[in-house]
Protein backbone atom coordinates (compact mmCIF):
# COMPACT_ATOMS: atom_id res chain seq x y z
CA UNK A 1 0.00 0.00 0.00
CA UNK A 2 0.94 3.50 -0.91
CA UNK A 3 0.06 6.31 1.52
CA UNK A 4 0.84 10.14 0.77
CA UNK A 5 0.78 13.01 3.27
CA UNK A 6 -0.30 16.51 2.99
CA UNK A 7 0.44 20.05 4.13
CA UNK A 8 0.84 19.62 8.20
CA UNK A 9 0.42 15.93 8.04
CA UNK A 10 3.38 15.59 5.90
CA UNK A 11 5.29 18.12 8.15
CA UNK A 12 4.63 15.90 10.90
CA UNK A 13 5.47 12.86 9.76
CA UNK A 14 8.85 13.75 8.02
CA UNK A 15 7.78 12.19 4.32
CA UNK A 16 5.97 12.87 1.45
CA UNK A 17 4.97 9.56 1.22
CA UNK A 18 5.76 5.48 2.58
CA UNK A 19 4.60 2.15 1.81
CA UNK A 20 3.55 -0.36 3.98
CA UNK A 21 1.77 -3.81 3.66
CA UNK A 22 -1.77 -3.71 5.23
CA UNK A 23 -2.31 -6.75 7.17
CA UNK A 24 -4.69 -8.73 5.26
CA UNK A 25 -7.66 -8.66 8.19
CA UNK A 26 -8.26 -4.50 7.68
CA UNK A 27 -10.71 -4.23 5.03
CA UNK A 28 -12.01 -0.81 6.20
CA UNK A 29 -10.90 2.64 5.77
CA UNK A 30 -12.24 2.87 9.67
CA UNK A 31 -10.11 -0.12 10.51
CA UNK A 32 -6.86 1.18 8.34
CA UNK A 33 -6.86 4.27 10.84
CA UNK A 34 -7.08 2.11 14.15
CA UNK A 35 -4.29 0.19 12.31
CA UNK A 36 -2.50 3.18 11.12
CA UNK A 37 -2.46 4.87 14.93
CA UNK A 38 -0.81 1.89 16.18
CA UNK A 39 2.52 1.94 13.96
CA UNK A 40 4.07 4.39 16.49
CA UNK A 41 3.58 7.74 18.09
CA UNK A 42 3.64 10.23 15.84
CA UNK A 43 0.99 8.64 13.69
CA UNK A 44 -1.47 8.29 16.73
CA UNK A 45 -0.58 12.36 16.90
CA UNK A 46 -1.97 13.01 13.67
CA UNK A 47 -4.76 11.26 14.04
CA UNK A 48 -5.72 12.10 17.30
CA UNK A 49 -4.78 15.53 16.73
CA UNK A 50 -7.55 16.73 15.29
CA UNK A 51 -10.72 15.45 13.92
CA UNK A 52 -10.09 17.13 11.05
CA UNK A 53 -7.30 14.47 8.97
CA UNK A 54 -9.35 13.53 5.94
CA UNK A 55 -8.91 10.30 3.55
CA UNK A 56 -9.02 9.71 0.16
CA UNK A 57 -8.51 5.69 -1.46
CA UNK A 58 -7.56 5.82 -5.03
CA UNK A 59 -7.53 10.12 -4.72
CA UNK A 60 -11.75 9.81 -4.36
CA UNK A 61 -12.65 11.24 -0.62
CA UNK A 62 -13.32 8.49 1.50
CA UNK A 63 -15.15 7.86 4.88
CA UNK A 64 -14.63 5.08 7.57
CA UNK A 65 -17.36 2.43 5.88
CA UNK A 66 -15.54 2.95 2.77
CA UNK A 67 -13.27 -0.78 1.38
CA UNK A 68 -9.38 -0.66 1.69
CA UNK A 69 -7.03 -3.13 0.31
CA UNK A 70 -3.07 -3.09 -0.10
CA UNK A 71 -3.39 -2.11 -3.45
CA UNK A 72 -5.02 1.06 -2.59
CA UNK A 73 -3.45 4.83 -3.23
CA UNK A 74 -4.34 6.26 0.14
CA UNK A 75 -3.40 9.83 1.45
CA UNK A 76 -3.95 11.40 4.78
CA UNK A 77 -4.56 15.33 4.62
CA UNK A 78 -6.04 18.20 6.56
CA UNK A 79 -9.01 19.82 5.13
CA UNK A 80 -8.77 21.46 1.58
CA UNK A 81 -7.95 25.34 1.64
CA UNK A 82 -7.38 27.96 -1.40
CA UNK A 83 -7.01 31.40 -1.78
CA UNK A 84 -8.76 33.73 0.42
CA UNK A 85 -10.54 35.30 -2.14
CA UNK B 1 -10.64 22.45 -19.90
CA UNK B 2 -8.96 21.90 -16.35
CA UNK B 3 -5.55 23.27 -16.04
CA UNK B 4 -3.03 22.64 -12.75
CA UNK B 5 0.26 24.05 -13.79
CA UNK B 6 3.00 26.27 -11.59
CA UNK B 7 3.02 28.83 -14.28
CA UNK B 8 1.10 32.13 -14.54
CA UNK B 9 -1.68 32.34 -17.35
CA UNK B 10 -2.82 35.12 -19.61
CA UNK B 11 -6.64 35.92 -18.69
CA UNK B 12 -7.21 37.80 -22.26
CA UNK B 13 -5.56 34.57 -24.36
CA UNK B 14 -7.54 32.40 -22.03
CA UNK B 15 -10.96 33.85 -22.42
CA UNK B 16 -10.39 34.42 -26.44
CA UNK B 17 -9.64 30.73 -27.09
CA UNK B 18 -12.52 29.20 -24.52
CA UNK B 19 -15.26 31.20 -27.20
CA UNK B 20 -13.39 31.32 -30.85
CA UNK B 21 -15.31 29.67 -33.06
CA UNK B 22 -18.84 29.52 -31.14
CA UNK B 23 -21.03 31.87 -32.20
CA UNK B 24 -23.35 30.60 -30.03
CA UNK B 25 -22.55 32.29 -26.74
CA UNK B 26 -23.86 35.27 -25.77
CA UNK B 27 -21.67 36.12 -22.30
CA UNK B 28 -18.48 34.72 -20.73
CA UNK B 29 -18.27 35.08 -16.69
CA UNK B 30 -15.22 35.02 -15.28
CA UNK B 31 -13.66 34.43 -11.81
CA UNK B 32 -9.41 35.39 -10.69
CA UNK B 33 -8.61 34.31 -7.49
CA UNK B 34 -5.57 36.59 -6.27
CA UNK B 35 -3.38 36.24 -3.25
CA UNK B 36 -4.83 38.41 -0.85
CA UNK B 37 -2.61 40.56 1.97
CA UNK B 38 -4.28 40.15 5.65
CA UNK B 39 -4.48 43.52 6.77
CA UNK B 40 -5.73 42.33 10.06
CA UNK B 41 -2.71 40.47 10.37
CA UNK B 42 1.15 41.15 9.88
CA UNK B 43 1.94 41.72 5.95
CA UNK B 44 1.89 38.80 4.44
CA UNK B 45 5.35 38.16 1.92
CA UNK B 46 3.96 34.68 0.03
CA UNK B 47 1.67 31.87 0.03
CA UNK B 48 2.58 28.22 -1.24
CA UNK B 49 -0.27 26.31 -2.26
CA UNK B 50 0.65 22.24 -2.08
CA UNK B 51 -1.47 19.72 -3.60
CA UNK B 52 -1.99 16.02 -5.09
CA UNK B 53 -1.23 15.23 -8.31
CA UNK B 54 -3.97 13.60 -10.24
CA UNK B 55 -6.34 13.61 -7.42
CA UNK B 56 -6.68 17.22 -8.40
CA UNK B 57 -7.45 16.97 -11.72
CA UNK B 58 -10.01 14.12 -11.12
CA UNK B 59 -12.00 16.50 -8.33
CA UNK B 60 -12.10 19.42 -10.68
CA UNK B 61 -13.20 17.40 -13.54
CA UNK B 62 -15.55 15.76 -11.47
CA UNK B 63 -16.90 19.77 -10.31
CA UNK B 64 -16.89 20.42 -14.00
CA UNK B 65 -19.17 17.66 -15.01
CA UNK B 66 -21.24 18.78 -12.39
CA UNK B 67 -21.65 22.35 -13.84
CA UNK B 68 -22.06 21.42 -17.08
CA UNK B 69 -25.37 19.18 -16.00
CA UNK B 70 -26.52 21.59 -13.99
CA UNK B 71 -26.65 24.60 -16.66
CA UNK B 72 -26.75 24.70 -20.24
CA UNK B 73 -22.89 25.99 -20.85
CA UNK B 74 -21.22 26.05 -24.41
CA UNK B 75 -17.76 25.74 -22.37
CA UNK B 76 -15.97 26.09 -19.34
CA UNK B 77 -12.10 26.60 -18.30
CA UNK B 78 -10.41 25.87 -14.75
CA UNK B 79 -6.87 27.19 -14.32
CA UNK B 80 -5.39 26.51 -11.00
CA UNK B 81 -1.70 27.30 -9.97
CA UNK B 82 0.39 25.74 -7.30
CA UNK B 83 3.65 26.86 -5.84
CA UNK B 84 4.77 30.24 -3.82
CA UNK B 85 2.94 32.77 -4.93
CA UNK B 86 2.94 36.18 -3.70
CA UNK B 87 0.32 39.17 -2.81
CA UNK B 88 -1.29 40.06 -6.18
CA UNK B 89 -0.39 37.52 -8.06
CA UNK B 90 -3.33 35.04 -9.37
CA UNK B 91 -3.99 31.92 -8.24
CA UNK B 92 -7.20 30.58 -10.16
CA UNK B 93 -9.05 31.71 -13.03
CA UNK B 94 -12.34 29.81 -13.69
CA UNK B 95 -14.75 30.52 -16.72
CA UNK B 96 -18.23 29.61 -17.90
CA UNK B 97 -19.56 30.36 -21.18
CA UNK B 98 -23.45 30.29 -22.18
CA UNK B 99 -26.25 31.43 -24.45
CA UNK B 100 -27.27 33.63 -21.74
CA UNK B 101 -25.75 35.27 -19.18
CA UNK B 102 -27.69 33.45 -16.19
CA UNK B 103 -26.55 29.94 -16.33
CA UNK B 104 -22.98 31.32 -17.11
CA UNK B 105 -23.03 33.63 -13.49
CA UNK B 106 -24.32 30.65 -12.03
CA UNK B 107 -22.34 28.28 -13.43
CA UNK B 108 -19.00 30.13 -12.66
CA UNK B 109 -19.85 30.63 -8.94
CA UNK B 110 -20.81 27.00 -8.30
CA UNK B 111 -17.27 26.10 -9.91
CA UNK B 112 -15.21 28.38 -7.64
CA UNK B 113 -17.87 27.62 -4.56
CA UNK B 114 -16.95 23.57 -5.33
CA UNK B 115 -13.38 24.06 -5.87
CA UNK B 116 -12.50 25.90 -2.62
CA UNK B 117 -14.03 23.08 -0.65
CA UNK B 118 -13.51 20.00 -2.69
CA UNK B 119 -9.93 20.85 -5.04
CA UNK B 120 -6.84 19.24 -3.05
CA UNK B 121 -5.20 22.30 -2.06
CA UNK B 122 -3.50 23.10 0.66
CA UNK B 123 -2.08 26.82 1.47
CA UNK B 124 0.97 27.88 4.15
CA UNK B 125 1.16 31.36 4.24
CA UNK B 126 4.42 33.03 4.49
CA UNK B 127 4.89 36.11 7.18
CA UNK B 128 8.50 36.31 7.39
CA UNK B 129 9.78 35.03 10.67
CA UNK B 130 6.20 32.81 11.10
CA UNK B 131 4.93 30.17 8.73
CA UNK B 132 1.91 28.51 9.19
CA UNK B 133 -0.86 25.88 7.46
CA UNK B 134 -4.34 27.15 7.18
CA UNK B 135 -7.44 25.69 8.39
CA UNK B 136 -10.39 25.35 6.34
CA UNK B 137 -12.85 28.16 6.14
CA UNK B 138 -16.06 27.55 7.97
CA UNK B 139 -17.32 30.50 5.07
CA UNK B 140 -16.33 28.57 1.82
CA UNK B 141 -18.21 25.19 3.59
CA UNK B 142 -21.69 27.54 3.56
CA UNK B 143 -20.73 29.00 0.49
CA UNK B 144 -20.71 24.95 -0.85
CA UNK B 145 -23.99 24.37 1.21
CA UNK B 146 -26.49 26.39 -0.20
CA UNK B 147 -25.97 24.43 -3.85
CA UNK B 148 -27.73 21.48 -1.71
CA UNK B 149 -30.74 23.43 -0.23
CA UNK C 1 -14.74 53.21 -14.66
CA UNK C 2 -17.20 54.08 -17.68
CA UNK C 3 -16.29 53.74 -21.00
CA UNK C 4 -18.43 53.60 -24.09
CA UNK C 5 -16.77 53.32 -27.41
CA UNK C 6 -16.66 52.47 -31.14
CA UNK C 7 -13.36 50.26 -30.40
CA UNK C 8 -12.64 46.82 -29.31
CA UNK C 9 -11.10 45.78 -25.90
CA UNK C 10 -8.73 43.77 -24.85
CA UNK C 11 -9.88 41.62 -21.32
CA UNK C 12 -6.55 40.70 -20.18
CA UNK C 13 -5.50 44.23 -19.87
CA UNK C 14 -7.81 45.96 -19.05
CA UNK C 15 -8.42 43.04 -15.89
CA UNK C 16 -4.96 43.50 -15.40
CA UNK C 17 -4.96 47.92 -15.09
CA UNK C 18 -8.38 47.09 -12.87
CA UNK C 19 -6.17 45.41 -9.89
CA UNK C 20 -3.34 46.71 -10.54
CA UNK C 21 -1.42 47.84 -6.57
CA UNK C 22 -4.39 46.54 -4.69
CA UNK C 23 -3.24 43.63 -2.76
CA UNK C 24 -6.75 43.52 -0.91
CA UNK C 25 -8.63 42.36 -3.79
CA UNK C 26 -9.15 39.18 -3.35
CA UNK C 27 -11.41 37.91 -6.82
CA UNK C 28 -12.71 40.02 -9.75
CA UNK C 29 -15.34 38.71 -11.40
CA UNK C 30 -16.43 39.73 -15.31
CA UNK C 31 -18.95 39.29 -17.78
CA UNK C 32 -18.39 39.87 -21.25
CA UNK C 33 -21.34 39.95 -23.86
CA UNK C 34 -20.35 38.23 -27.12
CA UNK C 35 -23.09 38.83 -30.63
CA UNK C 36 -24.83 36.02 -30.38
CA UNK C 37 -26.23 34.06 -33.78
CA UNK C 38 -29.85 33.27 -33.46
CA UNK C 39 -30.06 29.31 -34.67
CA UNK C 40 -34.24 29.69 -34.50
CA UNK C 41 -33.94 32.55 -36.96
CA UNK C 42 -32.08 32.88 -40.43
CA UNK C 43 -28.40 33.92 -40.20
CA UNK C 44 -27.23 37.31 -38.43
CA UNK C 45 -25.00 39.23 -40.47
CA UNK C 46 -24.54 42.16 -38.41
CA UNK C 47 -25.97 44.15 -35.36
CA UNK C 48 -25.92 47.25 -34.66
CA UNK C 49 -25.63 49.68 -31.66
CA UNK C 50 -27.09 52.99 -31.32
CA UNK C 51 -26.65 54.66 -28.34
CA UNK C 52 -27.29 58.39 -26.21
CA UNK C 53 -23.93 59.98 -25.87
CA UNK C 54 -24.05 61.77 -22.48
CA UNK C 55 -27.06 59.85 -21.12
CA UNK C 56 -25.33 56.36 -21.67
CA UNK C 57 -21.96 57.72 -19.36
CA UNK C 58 -24.92 59.44 -16.76
CA UNK C 59 -26.68 56.17 -16.64
CA UNK C 60 -23.86 53.76 -16.24
CA UNK C 61 -22.10 55.79 -13.61
CA UNK C 62 -25.20 55.55 -11.48
CA UNK C 63 -25.46 51.88 -11.84
CA UNK C 64 -21.96 51.68 -11.05
CA UNK C 65 -22.12 54.17 -7.98
CA UNK C 66 -25.23 52.04 -6.72
CA UNK C 67 -23.70 48.82 -7.01
CA UNK C 68 -20.37 50.46 -5.04
CA UNK C 69 -23.25 51.79 -1.94
CA UNK C 70 -25.17 47.96 -1.81
CA UNK C 71 -21.20 45.86 -1.93
CA UNK C 72 -17.92 46.36 -0.85
CA UNK C 73 -16.02 46.42 -3.93
CA UNK C 74 -12.12 47.81 -4.51
CA UNK C 75 -13.11 48.58 -8.34
CA UNK C 76 -15.03 48.05 -10.73
CA UNK C 77 -15.31 48.62 -14.73
CA UNK C 78 -17.66 48.81 -17.51
CA UNK C 79 -16.88 49.09 -20.91
CA UNK C 80 -19.43 49.24 -23.45
CA UNK C 81 -19.58 49.30 -27.54
CA UNK C 82 -21.62 50.74 -29.99
CA UNK C 83 -21.86 50.70 -33.86
CA UNK C 84 -21.56 47.76 -36.11
CA UNK C 85 -20.96 44.78 -34.62
CA UNK C 86 -20.45 41.43 -35.99
CA UNK C 87 -21.58 37.79 -34.90
CA UNK C 88 -19.06 36.83 -31.90
CA UNK C 89 -17.56 40.26 -31.55
CA UNK C 90 -17.28 41.75 -28.22
CA UNK C 91 -20.48 43.83 -26.93
CA UNK C 92 -19.66 44.65 -23.12
CA UNK C 93 -17.35 43.81 -20.91
CA UNK C 94 -18.34 44.13 -16.76
CA UNK C 95 -15.76 43.86 -13.82
CA UNK C 96 -16.01 44.44 -9.99
CA UNK C 97 -12.99 43.49 -7.59
CA UNK C 98 -13.60 42.86 -3.65
CA UNK C 99 -11.66 40.88 -0.87
CA UNK C 100 -14.04 38.05 -1.20
CA UNK C 101 -15.83 36.47 -4.08
CA UNK C 102 -19.57 36.86 -2.96
CA UNK C 103 -19.53 40.97 -3.43
CA UNK C 104 -17.72 40.42 -6.44
CA UNK C 105 -20.21 37.88 -8.26
CA UNK C 106 -23.03 39.76 -7.07
CA UNK C 107 -22.01 43.23 -7.75
CA UNK C 108 -21.14 42.37 -11.40
CA UNK C 109 -24.44 40.58 -12.09
CA UNK C 110 -26.29 43.76 -10.52
CA UNK C 111 -24.03 45.64 -13.00
CA UNK C 112 -24.64 43.84 -16.35
CA UNK C 113 -28.76 43.33 -15.32
CA UNK C 114 -29.21 46.69 -14.79
CA UNK C 115 -26.99 48.46 -17.41
CA UNK C 116 -29.27 46.01 -19.76
CA UNK C 117 -32.43 47.33 -18.76
CA UNK C 118 -31.16 51.35 -17.87
CA UNK C 119 -28.31 52.11 -20.27
CA UNK C 120 -29.63 54.05 -23.36
CA UNK C 121 -28.43 50.93 -26.33
CA UNK C 122 -30.65 50.15 -29.07
CA UNK C 123 -30.18 47.38 -31.30
CA UNK C 124 -30.70 46.87 -35.09
CA UNK C 125 -30.27 43.61 -36.70
CA UNK C 126 -29.33 42.37 -40.08
CA UNK C 127 -30.17 39.29 -41.43
CA UNK C 128 -29.19 40.37 -45.19
CA UNK C 129 -32.34 40.93 -46.80
CA UNK C 130 -34.39 42.29 -43.50
CA UNK C 131 -33.27 44.51 -40.80
CA UNK C 132 -35.13 45.30 -37.51
CA UNK C 133 -34.43 47.22 -34.32
CA UNK C 134 -35.61 44.74 -31.48
CA UNK C 135 -37.96 45.39 -28.75
CA UNK C 136 -37.00 45.54 -25.14
CA UNK C 137 -36.82 41.54 -23.56
CA UNK C 138 -39.31 41.03 -20.70
CA UNK C 139 -36.95 38.61 -19.42
CA UNK C 140 -34.31 41.69 -18.56
CA UNK C 141 -36.69 43.24 -16.87
CA UNK C 142 -37.29 40.20 -14.57
CA UNK C 143 -33.82 40.01 -14.21
CA UNK C 144 -33.85 43.80 -13.01
CA UNK C 145 -36.65 42.89 -11.14
CA UNK C 146 -35.04 40.47 -9.05
CA UNK C 147 -32.86 43.58 -7.01
CA UNK C 148 -35.95 45.13 -5.58
CA UNK C 149 -37.70 42.18 -3.95
CA UNK D 1 -35.72 72.79 -26.94
CA UNK D 2 -33.60 70.62 -28.63
CA UNK D 3 -35.58 67.15 -28.65
CA UNK D 4 -33.45 63.92 -30.32
CA UNK D 5 -34.69 60.58 -31.53
CA UNK D 6 -33.53 57.22 -31.10
CA UNK D 7 -34.38 53.79 -32.99
CA UNK D 8 -37.25 53.40 -34.81
CA UNK D 9 -38.65 56.72 -33.66
CA UNK D 10 -35.16 58.39 -35.56
CA UNK D 11 -35.96 56.31 -38.78
CA UNK D 12 -39.76 57.44 -38.17
CA UNK D 13 -39.56 60.79 -37.94
CA UNK D 14 -36.40 61.15 -40.53
CA UNK D 15 -34.42 63.43 -38.40
CA UNK D 16 -31.57 62.81 -35.51
CA UNK D 17 -32.74 65.90 -33.80
CA UNK D 18 -34.70 69.45 -33.90
CA UNK D 19 -35.16 72.56 -32.28
CA UNK D 20 -38.67 73.83 -30.90
CA UNK D 21 -39.99 76.55 -29.60
CA UNK D 22 -42.15 74.84 -26.12
CA UNK D 23 -45.57 77.29 -25.57
CA UNK D 24 -44.40 78.58 -22.60
CA UNK D 25 -48.29 77.11 -20.83
CA UNK D 26 -46.83 73.97 -21.33
CA UNK D 27 -44.75 72.72 -18.05
CA UNK D 28 -44.96 69.09 -17.57
CA UNK D 29 -43.65 66.30 -19.87
CA UNK D 30 -47.21 64.85 -19.93
CA UNK D 31 -48.87 68.23 -21.82
CA UNK D 32 -45.90 68.32 -23.76
CA UNK D 33 -46.58 64.59 -25.26
CA UNK D 34 -49.98 65.49 -25.96
CA UNK D 35 -48.76 69.33 -27.84
CA UNK D 36 -46.00 66.68 -29.71
CA UNK D 37 -49.00 64.69 -31.16
CA UNK D 38 -50.55 67.76 -32.80
CA UNK D 39 -47.20 68.49 -34.56
CA UNK D 40 -47.83 66.59 -37.80
CA UNK D 41 -49.35 63.03 -38.64
CA UNK D 42 -45.74 60.89 -38.01
CA UNK D 43 -45.70 62.70 -34.82
CA UNK D 44 -48.82 61.48 -33.92
CA UNK D 45 -48.09 58.04 -35.42
CA UNK D 46 -44.87 57.51 -33.43
CA UNK D 47 -46.86 58.37 -29.82
CA UNK D 48 -49.61 56.68 -30.68
CA UNK D 49 -47.95 53.76 -32.45
CA UNK D 50 -47.16 52.10 -29.31
CA UNK D 51 -47.41 52.01 -25.29
CA UNK D 52 -43.44 51.82 -25.47
CA UNK D 53 -42.00 55.41 -26.54
CA UNK D 54 -40.04 56.42 -23.68
CA UNK D 55 -38.70 60.06 -22.63
CA UNK D 56 -35.99 61.47 -21.02
CA UNK D 57 -35.51 65.09 -19.82
CA UNK D 58 -31.61 66.30 -19.48
CA UNK D 59 -30.67 62.84 -19.93
CA UNK D 60 -32.59 61.47 -17.16
CA UNK D 61 -35.50 59.04 -17.47
CA UNK D 62 -38.67 60.93 -17.06
CA UNK D 63 -42.39 60.53 -16.43
CA UNK D 64 -45.49 62.20 -17.56
CA UNK D 65 -45.67 64.16 -14.19
CA UNK D 66 -41.80 65.60 -14.67
CA UNK D 67 -41.60 69.01 -15.25
CA UNK D 68 -40.90 70.70 -18.38
CA UNK D 69 -39.38 74.02 -19.78
CA UNK D 70 -37.94 75.60 -23.39
CA UNK D 71 -34.29 74.91 -22.21
CA UNK D 72 -34.60 71.49 -21.67
CA UNK D 73 -32.99 69.09 -23.95
CA UNK D 74 -35.65 66.29 -24.91
CA UNK D 75 -35.24 62.48 -26.34
CA UNK D 76 -38.15 60.34 -27.56
CA UNK D 77 -36.91 56.64 -27.98
CA UNK D 78 -38.08 52.66 -27.54
CA UNK D 79 -37.31 50.87 -24.77
CA UNK D 80 -33.29 49.84 -24.68
CA UNK D 81 -32.42 46.75 -25.76
CA UNK D 82 -28.71 45.40 -25.63
CA UNK D 83 -27.40 42.19 -26.45
CA UNK D 84 -28.78 38.56 -26.58
CA UNK D 85 -26.42 37.77 -23.57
Amino acid sequence: MKILYFAWVRDKIGLDSEEFDLPSEIVTAGEFIEWFKTRGDTYAEVIGASDTVKMAINQEYAGPENAISNEDEVALFPPVTGGKY
Amino acid sequence: MIIVQREDFEVGIELKRLTEGNNEIGGVCSFIGLVRDSPEKESLEAMTLQHYPGMTEKELNRIDDEAHSRWPLEASLIIHRYGRLQPGEQIVLVATASAHRKAAFEGCEFLIDFLKTRAPFWKKEDYGLVTEWVGSLEADNRATEKWYE
